[in-house]
């Protein structure tokens, strides 16, 4: 039966679900019971620690440590085809390591350039 | 009645249609980029589904290749964005024809 | 149960990819997209292949999604909510899209994929391990190469040129 | 106060008030002779350099005072950092006075190099002229900066302009330190700013 | 390997002080014990006695009304004022005293000094909140109570750490 | 009292407890029971022991508590139980309240002080909850910027997927919310969310400090999630598995913290960072920026995060509680229950209570791994808590080599050591397992 | 040039990945002050110190009170240091007055002066914990600082504010009892800081996370013209005690303590030592000095100084070199009173240090500077 094993995972949705139902009314029942005063329109102000905001709040960026998001991405891949082999690696051959040993070799290889390249702080 | 490979099949070709549609109409860098990514999750739900339903270990490890290289492909296409945008300070497309050959 | 899911599932994922190109502001498309990604997930999941499911989730929604919500905010506000597009463009999107999906759509409709069920178990994800060092690995050590390769040409990509005329002191 | 306060450093030199000190009253008549020798050293070094220019106000113990005008101030400074050694400025204060229409400001200088000069301060004071209605920087209270000369100058005399408008000629960024964005009044240390109520 | 002996070493002394003794007073359960019975000034010699600088204690049959007090404040808190007292209360010529507003004095002690006549001490109470700002302002006759405060603890030194016991 | 609140009457107090709860009674029994017996008449009532549930066999259950068990009993089969309470959202929730106490007394005796102490009687036991009421009655401050939705969603979801996190976590043989197959893959998955609300929450307050917080942390726990993934998988490859509860079954005759020592330490580190503990709590630094992400956060929203976050750290410790030490499994310390108990009742002098057929609920043997998973987790908790008291908080650019450099290197180190482990035959098919 | 704007409010256009971030005023990791620090990404492009939101006018306040009236308002600006804030313009006043002091509130003023240091560089060492994010580093020195809290206490009947010294000695003789009192709880207090090493100084992160960032070179520490531990832990041997020893000072044997490295884990492991060599100082005191005699010379209610003259004179504070500057022109009232303090001259190096820095080293360097805003703003 097709969608059998699904079922399983529903269970997590539905704690999910359970605590965001659970906790909206937290919210609610908050915004309900605590008091409201907007005769102040300086309490709105975003953070600045007392001082009237200046420039734009969304602006800012720590780009010297950007490549590290951009090899997130790339070796989240790597270390999730990693459990594709290590889940499996018991019914395995033990030649059958070898190619995942070249793939590691050639990501081990990218890391350490990618690990280079992010040290040079300057360059980003 | 449960779902078929026919309903599967459709969301595909649903999706895959969207995505053309963004791809044709935007012009914004990053949305065309949204609309790659679907027209690539549209190809890995049909290629997962027909694994299933004409069965084949196969079909699996192709969506895995399949999302590996997308991501592969996020991560060139967003960094082509940025040098994009450092130079042209824009996200439209039609202001990046100078990086034409 | 499972039809009930399918539903909610292509509601979730058709929806939120059509979102994801016309909502005005690109954040807010940006968690469109993810809903995309994430209902294709719950296909996966439906498909029973939980191992390419969770994938899709860790990776797409995870880090991919990430990138994209960084990539996005990184550019300026008021590009974020800026929108470029012509309306005849847009009319003749939404035929071509229509056209491709009446034409597919029929195709699949009329194929004799309508007939084929199966009541076979469901895949082991053992499995996939284990094709990937054997059958496949060529295609891993392929896999490899071009995740090594997008990630070195990412970096070379993204670092800044002008490194001369930095102000920074440093 | 008032006759006396005309060159107040410059008049309790000669008579050498330096060691009044209760505890030993008979001091005065005998002490005025034995100024501290290697405090006299450096006085005379300076009185030698620049002669009628600078004016040694007191040789006291460790401390010694010269008074010099508004437009030698610059290069007595570098005399003492070039040739006596001397490495910092401590403090720079302004002292109003206003029955003589001039504003003193009060470099002590000391230094961290020379271990010999470990104890000793040295304190060059000059004046500058004092306008009764301030338009603190654009008025003729200005003094050339010592900032080249000293960079421990920079805040201090930050400070010192904006409690008694002296403006810095040369100094490269002049602008309020301590008061208030919004301040409006007079200099509040010159004499003529009063403490409400007071 | 420092780096992991540092480490460990860091770990050991916090798991060593969660045995240690707390040294942090319960503070309106317990308080702490002070030198004496509050700060005075013997003017024969010149010098203070020493104790805690708390509230003021006014000896209303030593206070000749000098003011000498009131004008040892003047240019510090401004806190003390000379009242005239009731009649019933009268003990010096002038009929005044000094009335302290404790929300200006800074307890310095100087009025202490100032005081020639041994009418005014410090006492060791220092409680003196009020809800309102008049609660502050002590007359001579609330001057004249002696508080009761009880402190006993003190730093006690042991092995295992030191404590207020 | 009088002091707190000068017009304070004990007896009016008294006086408006009483007229609402006799309003409440009133109120309870004109409307809600009828309401309730009306609805129990049109639904469809499922059969308990062999009986039709009526309302009025619901009605019976009030003289006769015995005959509720049975109800209980298949309640506490249901997933909604599962979620709910035990193992699930309910079982979570109390140990991060008590892991916030935990940690406030253990920190005050470790800075020798007293920590919480007035409120409830006994030092301080009940702070946790004055603390929630005083968030929950703060008003919720919303910067005029800001981007109200996501900003008003941001917690909430933080909640949910703490607890979607908490869903994986076997407690008990068979007590797990969702026993699946793919439970490690389904944890890094759901651990790939925190960046993402974090990152929104903080662009949508529109304001400095917490952007700089959410893109540190965002930073932060992208770099940590690889050294995390990674270290677990020597575990995977010994057991074979990716269910969570096959792996703290396997972990039967020894835990994998024998062999694996490397691969724990750096899934330690890691948990420690993406929970944002002290030495790694650079999205909250507040002698940098003000509290990170958080700094917009007021009121219950505030509250919420916290919760999520203590969620988080249960559920960290509880995994490295399973994978590591073992789980559920430990010497029996339970004793059996008493078969006279179960079947005479109890005798209390001249009243005899019961017997009780249903009883006990639980099994032994759930009892005991209970046990020993909540000593095993709160020893795991301590540990985590402890740095707090002895780290000071490192900077950006620091974590991230560590991350990158030292922890990668010594998670491949990990596996390394498991796939010689296996190879030699130390463990594995024909090993010791 | 007249009154520039505000810097807060004069924003110039500047790149875009460059972003002004207020640090303070009301911000857990500035203090009373407030900086404007331009960030590009992780680091620091320019800083730009703002004090002035605690100055009350000290300077302006001391031209109207008397010698003795000033007392207790000049300690005001470091209440947790505030004997050696008041010792040099006591020094300065007796100079004026012609006082000399009696030979025990000289040894008192040394022990009194001692505890005080330990007590601000406890607080001083408590805050830095706290801006390190280490909550026990706040903790302990809290509350270790409180057994010479009770010392000063049962010495002078203020737990902070003491308005102890006066011209011509101290306000009051010792409580009986105080030296053995005192010695108990200082080598108590000696072994508690020795163990700040284990959770703090010798703390693996806390090496890796100071060591390196704001350096001051030697040449820098002087030209800046720094003062107190951050000279000293720039290289430069120089320390007000020994080099120039006011009241009993030269009869002591006071050791300096120096660091070459001039980080910021030099300057915050300075005061540390610092401390543990007041306690060898509070030793010998109690140790040399006369068992009995008189501690206050006598003044008349509004003493009056000869005529019109000045002094500077300066003491080794917890800070560094506090420097008094008196003008008097005989009247009970001083002319014009200036404190040269430490605080104002360590916040020269900050826009310097600063520069380049990262972020997160901000609340390092910037306190290790030991600086303290009321004290600058006065």
């Amino acid at each position: 039966m097709v969608g059998e094993l699904a079922g399983n995972y529903s269970t997590v949705v539905l704690m999910f679900g359970f605590a965001m139902a659970a906790m909206a009314p937290a919210l609610v029942i908050s915004r309900m019971i605590s008091p409201r005063k907007r005769s102040n329109p300086v309490k709105f102000l975003p953070m600045e620690c007392g001082q009237v905001p200046s420039g734009e709040g969304r602006t800012h960026f720590m780009m010297q440590y950007y490549p590290y998001i951009l090899m997130f991405v790339v070796f989240d891949v790597m270390a999730i085809f990693l459990y594709a082999w290590g889940s499996a690696l018991l019914e395995i051959p033990k030649m059958a390591t070898l190619p995942m040993m070249g793939f590691l070799a050639i990501m081990f290889g990218a890391m350490a350039f990618a690990l280079y390249q992010s040290g040079r702080r300057r360059i980003w | 009645m449960t779902s078929e490979l026919v309903d599967f099949t459709l969301v595909s070709v649903a999706l895959l249609g969207i995505g053309i549609y963004g791809l044709a109409v935007k012009r914004n860098f990053i949305r065309m980029l949204f609309a790659v990514e679907i027209i690539i999750n549209a190809a890995n739900l049909n290629i997962v589904a027909f694994g299933r339903f004409l069965p084949h270990s196969g079909g699996q490890t192709m969506a895995l290749f399949s999302i590996a290289i997308a991501a592969a492909e996020v991560a060139v296409g967003l960094s082509l964005i940025i040098v994009a945008y450092r130079m042209y300070q824009n996200v439209d497309i039609a202001d990046f024809r100078s990086l034409k050959g | 149960m499972a039809d009930a899911a399918f539903l909610a599932l292509t509601v979730i994922t058709i929806g939120s990819a059509i979102a994801a190109l016309e909502l005005r502001s690109l954040i807010y498309g940006s968690i469109a997209l993810m809903g995309t990604l994430g209902g294709i997930a719950g296909f996966f999941f439906l498909l029973d292949a939980p191992f390419v499911a969770l994938f899709q989730l860790a990776v797409y929604v995870g880090s991919i999604a990430v990138l994209i919500l960084f990539t996005v905010m990184l550019v300026k506000r008021e590009l974020i909510f800026n929108k470029i597009e012509d309306k005849r463009r847009k009319f003749a999107g939404i035929g071509l899209m229509l056209i491709i999906m009446v034409s597919l759509g029929a195709v699949f409709l009329d194929s004799g994929i309508k007939t084929i069920t199966t009541d076979e178990p469901a895949t082991d994800f053992r499995d996939i391990g284990t094709d990937f060092v054997t059958y496949y690995w060529p295609a891993l050590i392929l896999m490899g190469l071009i995740l090594a390769g997008s990630v070195t040409g990412a970096l070379v990509l993204a670092k800044r040129e002008d490194v001369e005329n930095d102000q920074r002191a440093s | 106060m008032s006759a006396e306060t005309e060159n107040p450093p410059a008049e309790a030199k000669p008579e050498v008030k330096s060691p009044p000190p209760k505890p030993a009253p008979k001091k005065p008549e005998a002490a005025p002779v034995e100024l501290p020798a290697f405090e006299k050293s450096i006085s005379d070094k300076l009185v030698e350099k620049f002669g009628d220019k600078v004016e040694v106000g007191f040789v006291k113990e460790d401390r010694v005072r010269i008074n010099v005008g508004r437009e030698d101030v610059h290069d007595v400074a570098e005399f003492i950092r070039d040739e006596l050694n001397y490495d910092h400025v401590e403090s720079v204060s302004g002292v109003d006075y206003p029955q003589d229409n001039e504003i003193e400001v009060v470099y002590h200088i000391g230094s961290y190099t020379e271990s010999s000069l470990a104890r000793q301060i040295l304190v060059l004071a000059t004046r500058a002229q004092r306008e009764t209605n301030p338009i603190p920087g654009n008025d003729a209270t200005k003094l050339p900066t010592l900032r080249d000369v000293f960079y421990s100058v920079e805040f201090h005399e930050r400070e010192v302009f904006e409690m008694f408008g002296v403006f810095f000629d040369g100094h490269p960024d002049n602008r309020r330190l301590l008061l208030p964005e919004d301040w409006a009044d007079l200099p509040p240390l010159r004499k003529d700013f009063a403490i409400k109520g007071r | 390997m420092g780096t992991a002996t540092g480490i460990i070493r860091a770990l050991n002394s916090g798991i060593k002080h969660i045995a240690t003794k707390r040294f942090t007073l319960r503070y309106p359960e317990e308080k702490l014990k002070f030198v004496g019975d509050g700060y005075q000034f013997d003017p024969s010699t010149g010098v203070g006695i020493a104790g805690l600088k708390g509230r003021h204690m006014l000896f209303h049959d030593h206070c000749t009304g000098c003011q000498l007090c009131s004008i040892a404040c003047e240019g510090v808190a401004e806190a003390i004022a000379m009242v005239k007292v009731p009649e019933e209360q009268k003990q010096n010529k002038k009929s005044i005293m000094p009335q302290i507003d404790y929300g200006k004095c800074v307890f310095c002690g100087l009025c202490v000094d100032a005081c020639p006549f041994y009418a005014l001490y410090m006492t060791n109470d220092y409680e003196l909140s009020s809800f309102s700002k008049e609660g502050l302002i002590y007359t001579p006759a609330q001057l004249q109570v002696k508080p009761y405060v009880a402190q006993d603890s003190e730093i006690q030194i042991s092995d295992r750490g030191a404590t207020h016991g | 009292m009088s002091v707190i609140a000068p017009n304070f009457k004990l007896s009016e107090f008294i006086k408006s407890l009483l007229d609402n709860v006799f309003w409440i009674v009133l109120l309870l029994v004109l409307i809600g029971i009828p309401a309730v017996m009306m609805v129990l008449f049109f639904m469809e009532m499922p059969v308990i022991d062999g009986e039709l549930l009526t309302p009025f066999l619901a009605l019976t259950w009030l003289a006769d508590p015995s005959r509720i068990l049975p109800v209980v009993k298949a309640f506490m089969a249901t997933d909604i139980f599962r979620v709910m309470a035990f193992p699930g959202f309910g079982f979570a929730a109390l140990l991060a309240a008590g892991t916030i106490f935990v940690e406030r007394k253990m920190l005050a005796k470790l800075q020798l002080r007293v920590g919480p102490f007035y409120c409830g009687k006994f030092e301080g036991i009940l702070q946790l909850m004055g603390d929630g009421l005083k968030l929950i009655s703060k008003e919720i401050i919303i910067p005029a910027k800001a981007d109200k939705p996501i900003f008003w969603a941001a917690p909430v979801l933080f909640v949910a997927a703490a607890a979607a996190f908490v869903a994986f976590i076997p407690v008990a043989p068979g007590w797990v919310v969702a026993d699946v197959e793919m439970g490690l893959l389904g944890v890094f998955a759901v651990i790939g969310f925190f960046p993402i609300i974090t990152i929104l929450s903080a662009w949508s307050a529109n304001s400095k400090f917490p952007f700089i917080g959410g893109i540190r942390a965002l930073f932060q726990m992208v770099s940590f999630e690889i050294p995390l993934i990674l270290s677990l998988l020597g575990v995977v490859m010994l057991t074979g598995s990716l269910n969570l509860s096959q792996i703290a079954a396997s972990q039967s005759s020894f835990p994998w913290i024998v062999f694996l020592p490397v691969g724990a330490i750096v899934f330690f580190i890691t948990m420690l960072a993406e929970l944002e503990r002290i030495p790694f709590d650079l999205p909250e630094a507040e002698s940098e920026i003000v509290a990170g992400w958080l700094t917009e956060l007021s009121g219950m929203m505030y509250g919420l995060v916290q919760l999520g976050t203590y969620l988080k750290l249960y559920a960290f410790a509880a995994l490295f509680v399973v994978i590591f030490l073992g789980g559920w499994n430990g010497p029996m310390v339970v004793p059996p229950f008493p078969a006279e108990l179960l079947e005479e009742g109890i005798e209390l002098g001249p009243i005899v209570a019961g017997p009780f057929p249903g009883l006990p609920l639980f099994d032994q043997a759930m009892l005991n791994g209970t046990l020993w998973f909540v000593l095993k987790t709160v020893a795991v908790i301590f540990f985590i808590l402890l740095p707090r008291g002895v780290f000071p908080r490192i900077r950006v650019d620091m974590l991230l080599n560590l991350g990158w450099t030292k922890l990668i290197g010594l998670a491949f180190v990990n596996i390394f050591i498991a796939l010689g482990l296996l190879y030699a035959g130390v463990l594995g098919p024909g090993g010791l397992q | 040039m007249t009154f520039t704007l505000p810097p807060g409010l004069a924003l110039q256009k500047v790149d875009e990945r460059i972003m002004t971030l207020n640090v303070g005023p009301q911000h857990p990791g500035s203090g009373h002050m407030r900086i404007i620090v331009q960030i590009d990404g992780d680091y620091i492009v320019a800083c730009d110190p703002d004090p002035g939101y605690v100055h009350r006018g000290e300077e302006k306040m001391a031209e109207y009170r008397n010698y003795i009236t000033n007392i207790p308002h000049l300690e005001r600006p470091v209440i947790h240091d505030s004997c050696n804030v008041l010792y040099p313009y006591v020094l300065g006043a007796e100079e004026l007055l012609g006082i000399e002091v009696p030979e025990r509130a000289k040894y008192v003023r040394v022990i009194a002066s001692e505890l005080n240091r330990c007590i601000y560089i406890m607080y001083w060492l408590a805050i830095y914990g706290i801006f390190l994010g280490h909550s026990t580093m706040f903790m302990w020195p809290a509350g270790d600082r409180e057994l010479l809290i009770d010392l000063m206490e049962k010495m002078t009947g203020a737990r902070v504010t003491h308005a102890h010294f006066v011209p011509g000695g101290v306000r009051n003789d010792l409580p009986p009892n105080f030296e053995d009192v005192c010695l108990r709880q200082v080598n108590y207090f000696e072994k508690r800081i020795k163990e700040y090493a284990a959770v703090f100084y010798d703390n693996p992160i806390l090496i890796s996370r100071t060591k390196d960032t704001g350096i001051l070179s030697r040449q820098d520490a002087i030209r800046y013209g720094t003062t107190g531990s951050v000279l000293r832990a720039s290289g430069v041997d120089y320390d007000l005690r020994v080099k120039e020893p006011y009241d009993v000072y030269d009869e002591l044997d006071v050791h300096t303590n120096v660091m070459k490295e001039g980080d910021s884990y030099a300057r915050s492991r300075v005061p540390w030592l610092d401390m543990m060599e007041s306690c060898n100082i509070i030793r010998q005191a109690l140790q040399k000095m006369p068992k009995s005699g008189s501690v206050r010379v006598k003044l008349k209610p509004n003493p009056k100084t000869k005529g019109l003259e000045s002094v500077y004179k300066r003491v080794e504070s917890g800070r560094g070199s506090l420097g008094c500057y008196i003008v008097s022109d005989a009247k009970p009232e001083p002319y014009r009173v200036k404190m040269s303090v430490p605080s104002f001259r360590n916040l020269i190096a900050l826009p310097n240090l600063l520069k380049g820095e990262k972020l997160g080293n901000m609340p390092s360097v910037y306190w290790s500077l030991n600086y303290w805003p009321v004290e600058a703003d006065r």
